[in-house]
């Protein structure tokens, strides 16, 4: 594929999705924007597990902070505008990142995963625990939200679900550019040999916890704004949904479903998740068994997930057109 | 200074009084202005919720928004069972007039996994994609407060049946759109202390253990208040709030034993329900327990005859003894009871035995959402609510309910059954064999509580 | 007995009784990682499974003796199966992958179950010689729940003396530490493994029939477990069967005594204990190894 | 030949580790297998054992191929496997460090050739002493006698000793190089990976050179003594 192609092909993308929900409705339009907060929130995650290999099974704490942050900073300050309070969700997310990064960065492995599975579940119960702030299972939910304004130019009513399906895809797509940007960089790059080879880097001159610091702070950013446009988009936060176990296990699951360590892996793994999810809701009630089968097919014949078997694909497809 | 207290004292005392007064529900208020109508209660024999019978064509639409996998499955099942029985019922009388155009009931299975997210997105498919016309649900409050917010939004009916908290009712989350037709939190607490301050007027220490999320808290923050106002010299002996889905009550029990606690107050469901009264009686504690959620008879039958004994149980769907009061009464039972002998799995079990308590309830509640689409003669939800509001619906167990206007949440008389053993339940069932259940304690002595002492919660910026 | 002083005893037997339960499910669950670094995460699916057959054997033959013999060998067979069919497949593919798969299996599990036995909660009685209560020191106690305790130290003690005394004991402590250097000694670890795996399911299956009377069967009950016996093997250190069983105690003992002096924060205390543990001890307090 | 390896080929995912490497071992002799850090000397041991899974070539054993086949298989064909790093197992006694090598578990008394307890113990003496303390309170020295001893136990007619003397004392290693020559002297042959160049070369007969994932250089230890050259090109730093 040229260049040309390919800029056609983003430019195509793009304009589907930009008459997407006039075609296909609210509904599909609502459809899309869980794809692509799951899409955004997978890929915060894979920037740990696939770039850096650090498997997390706490990252909902991340986006279950940023939700909370947006859900309670729309609750508590009246009039705050649509930015600010995204904002907010990021900035929750940021300090709890800083937080516990000094204390995870020097492990790896088991260790961290584990760790992480102990403080999302700490998070977890707090969550349950501290029902005047959060309100526990039930949530913090109906708090009003506010129009994309521009003040003087423009404000659009963000309840519209039409004009928030831009809002948040707008927001998202703009968020896994700067991932993707990210992974370019010099620096991007020294993650990954963290990944393959951390002893090297550190003879490199790159302190390996900083490095690790840095990428851990930023994938729990993202995961955070994901949270927010979650927050945003259900005008509901609850412990399970933002903290639960299940929340944390969703974004590893669609990573190697779709392809770790791809760029668009888990945004290949959200996109099927939401397919497997829109068909069996419809046609059974055994969603578990669907899900369970999945997995299972998929890390016995597809080890390398969505990402992997297209690679293969079009290695073949390039042999063939060699030969 | 001191006058201006005093002054004070008075204007809050007088204002008290006249909410009292005004809180106090004339009888002629009560008068049904709808009522099931047995004379035209159909052939139910072919009743099968194994099979349901789908209409086609233009169809009044009802989506069942609950758990229909996970662990909380089984809820889902109980749903479908319920609405379907009452949408047949119609079915069978050959529909509604609606529009202009008679039209069929159908019923939809909306699962929401037990998960707010979910429950979302399949309450919006539901409107969006099957265009339903009314939602029904659901098992906890938070699942029951999206539904409402995503009826509001869609300017569509919900129903909500099942998630007995105040607060769905008031200040942001109330929604006209959203009718309450259960019991709420409020009532039974107040039901409890009342049952116990004026009517049993026996124990005097208790202990209240709910599960630790809004509902638990509802349920024993509406105890304390009902003892205060019923039941003063009562002493409330120790609280406490478990986790949901708790694997051993030991701890708790051991505790509530020491406190020297008379009574456990509590509103537990299953599986909680089931295990701390199993735990209780397997550590010798022989504690009677007030709850609305002791009636699931699989885990009295496995507690037993005497484990059961003395449980206490508060219900929403009958009145006082005996339960049928009239031929009419019974031939709806055993419609119910004949049509089941062909269930298959998972509606074969002893659950499903009585169409009454909670299963009563739930059909009761369709019954009454279709009596007032029938007289709104149409699904518009402006219509519905011009019906709905201040209606007063008399269900099949003769129980009245009134929709009250201003926060449209249900009102009626609460019953507060004591178990006990099956030769002594022929008060309350009095149709042979003359008991509920076989293998365990059941309602005997049946007390009402009146309206006028068991009133919901009324949110003040709602109702004046 | 003076009554307070009875309720904090009692209180100490019921964190031993529940810690007991804790470590049946634990146990399996940290060998099965010591050995073969997989995080069974379908664990605690056969912990209920195991329920799930005891009721149905109970239910069949009416002796619960007969449902604690066979249901955690049917379950360990399924264990089993699992592990030679497909953990050993996705081996390959490093620890990923095998976590992934556990997750799939327990799903299917968890609904398989459904579709078998249903929704609803099943009971599965205890036999009449364990119900009731025994006279300690003029405090009541279940009689049943000392049968847990004394069956799950009977257990401990029988694997610690396989475990400590024999070669088979021998080779699988090696193997905790080195299992491709026990390979490369000459001895089949695969079949090691199986066997491994095979006991750890069981004791899991046994514990799943042991707590059935005390709760009810229902499709949740993984879920009730899963996650108290994932934070002792957390804890406790993978791979360390002491440290398994020290933390399944204090973890049991946390959770009665929080109830009863910090009723508040009862649930909380269990994952306040195990983010400390490992703020101080990443590897867990008796862990050795990644 | 005892152990022929016929162009193996080993890959850690993309990267070729091993290429067509081939190299033999007859009875009785001991062969060093020398270069720098990184060529594939440590790959080559773990590719004919088992532990890594050649994608071609062969592995024949006593005229049996055993190319791939598991580690256990091949370690009771009688190839004995002494890993770099010293991996005892530490949570062990010595004693059952040393019953771990048994194969099957029960010393052949039967067979007066067999490797027993006290034979071990009269090689290595400082373990008597320490029968009962465990592997993780030995010195570095002692962990390494410990494989070795280890191993024996099995009764390997092909011993692969893996860099034995990495980060040992002078004193030690001299030590190592005398337990390997008695081996030897007992009839065992000897695959010895080393970076010590003396120490490798007086205790082998023949040696290969590796550069880079292939096979550089063969031939006697006179030889190599005697080229300047090729040390040069393969083994200095």
């Amino acid at each position: 594929m040229n260049k040309k192609t390919k800029s056609l092909l983003w430019i195509a993308g793009a304009l589907f999705l930009l008459i997407y929900p006039r075609l296909f409705g609210i509904y599909y339009a609502n459809i899309v924007v869980t794809f692509a907060v799951y899409a955004l929130f997978a890929s915060s995650l894979n920037l740990l597990l696939g770039f850096t290999g650090l498997l997390s099974f706490g990252h909902a704490m991340y986006f279950g902070t940023g939700a909370y942050g947006t859900a309670l900073a729309l609750t508590h300050i009246p009039g705050l505008p649509l930015i600010p309070a995204v904002l907010a969700g990021l900035l929750a997310s940021l300090v709890l990142a800083l937080c516990i990064a000094p204390l995870v960065v020097r492990v790896s492995g088991n260790a961290f995963a584990m760790m992480h599975m102990a403080f999302g579940q700490l998070m977890f119960v707090l969550a349950l625990k501290l029902r005047d702030v959060t309100g526990g299972e039930d949530g913090i939910g109906g708090f009003d939200i506010p129009p994309f304004s521009i003040p003087g130019v423009i404000s659009l009513d963000m309840t519209d679900p039409i004009l928030f399906y831009y809002f948040a895809m707008t927001v998202i797509i703009g968020s896994l550019w700067l991932l993707w940007f990210f992974t370019k960089t010099p620096f991007g790059q020294i993650m990954v040999a963290v990944r393959d080879n951390a002893k090297r880097v550190d003879y490199l001159g790159y302190r390996v916890p900083h490095t690790k610091a840095v990428v851990y702070v930023i994938a729990g950013c993202f995961a955070g704004v994901a949270g927010s446009i979650y927050a945003l988009f259900q005008n509901l936060v609850a412990a399970y949904d933002a903290y639960g176990i299940l929340t944390s296990f969703v974004p590893v699951m669609m990573t190697m479903v779709g392809g770790v360590g791809q760029f668009f892996g888990p945004i290949y793994g959200a996109a099927i998740f939401g397919l497997i999810d829109e068909f069996t809701t419809r046609f059974t009630d055994r969603v578990e068994l669907v899900l369970g089968l999945v997995l299972v097919l998929v890390i016995m014949y597809a080890p390398y997930g969505f990402a992997g078997f297209i690679t293969k694909m079009r290695l073949r497809w390039a042999a063939r057109k060699a030969a | 200074m001191k006058t201006m207290k005093r002054l004070l004292a008075v204007t809050i005392f007088l204002s008290l009084m006249g909410l009292l007064l005004a809180s106090a529900v004339p009888a002629e208020e009560m008068k049904p202005k709808a009522t099931f109508d047995f004379n035209k209660f159909p052939d139910m024999s072919d009743f099968d919720p194994n099979q349901p019978v789908e209409p086609g064509g233009d169809t009044i639409k009802i989506a069942i928004v609950a758990s229909f996998s996970g662990p909380a499955a089984a809820v889902g099942e109980i749903y479908y069972a319920c609405v379907a029985w009452a949408a047949h019922t119609i079915n069978k009388q050959g529909g509604l007039m609606v529009d202009g155009k008679k039209k069929m009931v159908q019923v939809f299975k909306a699962d929401g996994q037990s998960k707010p997210d979910v429950t979302k997105k399949v309450t919006e498919r539901m409107i969006l994609q099957e265009n339903v016309d009314f939602l029904w649900g659901t098992n906890g409050s938070h699942l029951q407060k999206v539904i409402n917010q995503v009826a509001d939004k869609y300017k569509k009916i919900s129903v909500n049946a099942a998630s007995l908290s105040d607060e769905l009712q008031e200040g942001q989350d109330f929604s006209r759109y959203s009718f309450m037709t259960t019991f709420s939190t409020e009532q039974i607490g107040r039901t409890a202390a009342y049952y116990y301050g004026q009517v049993r007027k026996k124990e005097k220490k208790f202990y209240i253990l709910c599960q630790d999320y809004l509902f638990g808290h509802s349920m024993a923050e509406a105890f304390k208040k009902g003892i205060k106002e019923y039941y003063p010299e009562a002493e409330i002996v120790g609280e406490d709030y478990h986790k949901l889905f708790l694997t051993d009550f030991a701890p708790y029990l051991t505790k509530i034993k020491a406190s020297g606690a008379e009574v456990v107050y509590t509103g537990d469901w299953i599986p909680d329900a089931a295990n701390l009264l199993k735990q209780a009686r397997q550590m010798g504690i022989t504690l009677p327990f007030v709850d609305i959620f002791m009636n699931e008879p699989r885990f009295l039958v496995e507690v037993g005859i005497e484990g059961t004994k003395g449980l206490v149980n508060i219900g929403q769907y009958g009145i006082g003894n005996p339960a049928f009061r009239n031929e009419e009464q019974i031939k709806y039972h055993k419609a119910w009871q004949n049509a089941r002998t062909k269930w298959k799995a998972p509606y074969d079990t002893v659950l499903y035995t009585h169409p009454s308590g909670n299963i009563g309830a739930y059909i009761t509640s369709v019954y009454w959402l279709l009596s007032v689409v029938e007289r709104a003669a149409s699904t518009d939800p402006d219509k519905i609510i011009k019906v709905w509001e201040d209606d007063v619906y008399q269900g099949p167990s003769g129980n009245v309910y009134k929709m009250r206007a201003c926060d449209h949440k249900q009102i009626g008389l609460l019953t507060v059954q004591e178990y006990v053993p099956p030769e002594e339940q022929k008060q309350s069932y009095n149709i042979p064999p003359y008991y509920w259940f076989k293998d365990c304690s059941n309602a005997g002595p049946v007390h009402e509580v009146p309206i006028e002492k068991n009133l919901p919660k009324a949110d003040p910026t709602l109702c004046k | 007995m003076d009554a307070s002083v009875a309720m904090y005893v009692a209180q100490g037997i019921h964190g031993l009784a529940y810690g007991m339960i804790l470590f049946l499910v634990a146990s399996g669950l940290t060998l099965i990682f010591g050995m073969m670094g997989v995080l069974n995460l379908a664990h605690a699916a056969f912990f209920m499974l195991s329920a799930y057959f005891g009721y149905q054997m109970l239910a069949w033959t009416g002796s619960f003796w007969l449902a604690l013999l066979v249901a955690p060998v049917l379950t360990a067979v399924f264990g089993i199966l699992m592990e030679r069919f497909l953990l050993k497949k996705v081996h390959a593919f490093g620890h990923m992958g095998e976590l992934i798969l556990t997750v799939g299996v327990s799903l299917i599990v968890l609904d398989g179950v459904k579709a078998v036995w249903g929704t609803e909660s099943l009971p599965l009685k205890m036999p009449p010689i364990l119900e009731g209560l025994v006279q300690i020191g003029g405090m009541q106690y279940p009689i049943y729940r000392l049968f847990i305790i004394a069956m799950a130290l009977m257990l401990l003690a029988i694997l610690s003396l396989v475990l400590y005394k024999t070669r088979l004991g021998m080779v699988v402590r090696a193997a905790v530490s080195d299992a491709e250097m026990v390979n490369a000694l000459g001895i089949n670890v695969p079949l090691v493994f199986m066997c491994v795996f095979g006991v750890g399911t069981w004791m899991a299956g046994v514990a799943g029939v042991a707590i059935a009377p005390i709760l009810t069967v229902f499709p949740g009950l993984a879920d009730q477990m899963g996650m108290d016996a994932f934070v002792v093997v957390v804890v406790g250190g993978f791979g360390s069967l002491g440290g398994a069983f020290l933390v399944s105690i204090i973890g049991g003992l946390i959770s009665s005594y929080g109830v009863q002096f910090l009723s508040q924060y009862a649930a909380v205390l269990m994952f306040v204990f195990m983010a400390v543990a490992l703020a101080i001890k990443p590897m867990g307090l008796f862990g050795e190894r990644e | 030949m005892l152990l022929e390896v016929t162009n193996l080929n080993t890959y850690y995912g993309q990267s070729h580790a091993l290429q067509d490497m081939s190299l033999q071992v007859a009875k009785g002799e001991v062969v060093a297998l020398l270069g720098r850090n990184g060529m594939g000397k440590s790959t080559t041991l773990k590719s004919i054992m088992g532990l890594l899974k050649p994608r071609s070539g062969k592995v024949v054993f006593e005229g049996r191929e055993i190319t791939g086949q598991a580690p256990y298989k091949i370690a009771q064909a009688g190839i004995g496997y002494v890993p770099e790093e010293r991996r005892i197992f530490p949570t062990l006694s010595v004693l059952d460090n040393l019953m771990m090598g048994v194969k099957g578990g029960k010393i052949d008394t039967a067979d007066p050739d067999a490797w027993t307890i006290e034979k071990i113990f009269d090689h290595f003496p400082f373990m008597k002493e320490r029968t009962h303390q465990k592997g993780a309170h030995l010195s570095g020295g002692e962990q390494q006698m410990l494989t070795i001893g280890r191993t024996l136990m099995g009764n390997p007619k092909l011993l692969m000793v893996d860099e034995p003397t990495e980060g040992l004392s002078p004193i030690m290693v001299k030590e190592v190089r005398d337990v390997l020559r008695k081996i030897s002297r007992s009839g065992i042959s000897i695959l010895l990976v080393e970076h010590n160049l003396k120490m490798a070369m007086s205790v082998a007969t023949r040696v290969y050179l590796m550069a880079k994932a292939h096979l550089g250089y063969t031939g006697t230890v006179a030889e190599l003594a005697a080229n300047a050259e090729v040390r040069a090109k393969y083994l200095e730093v």
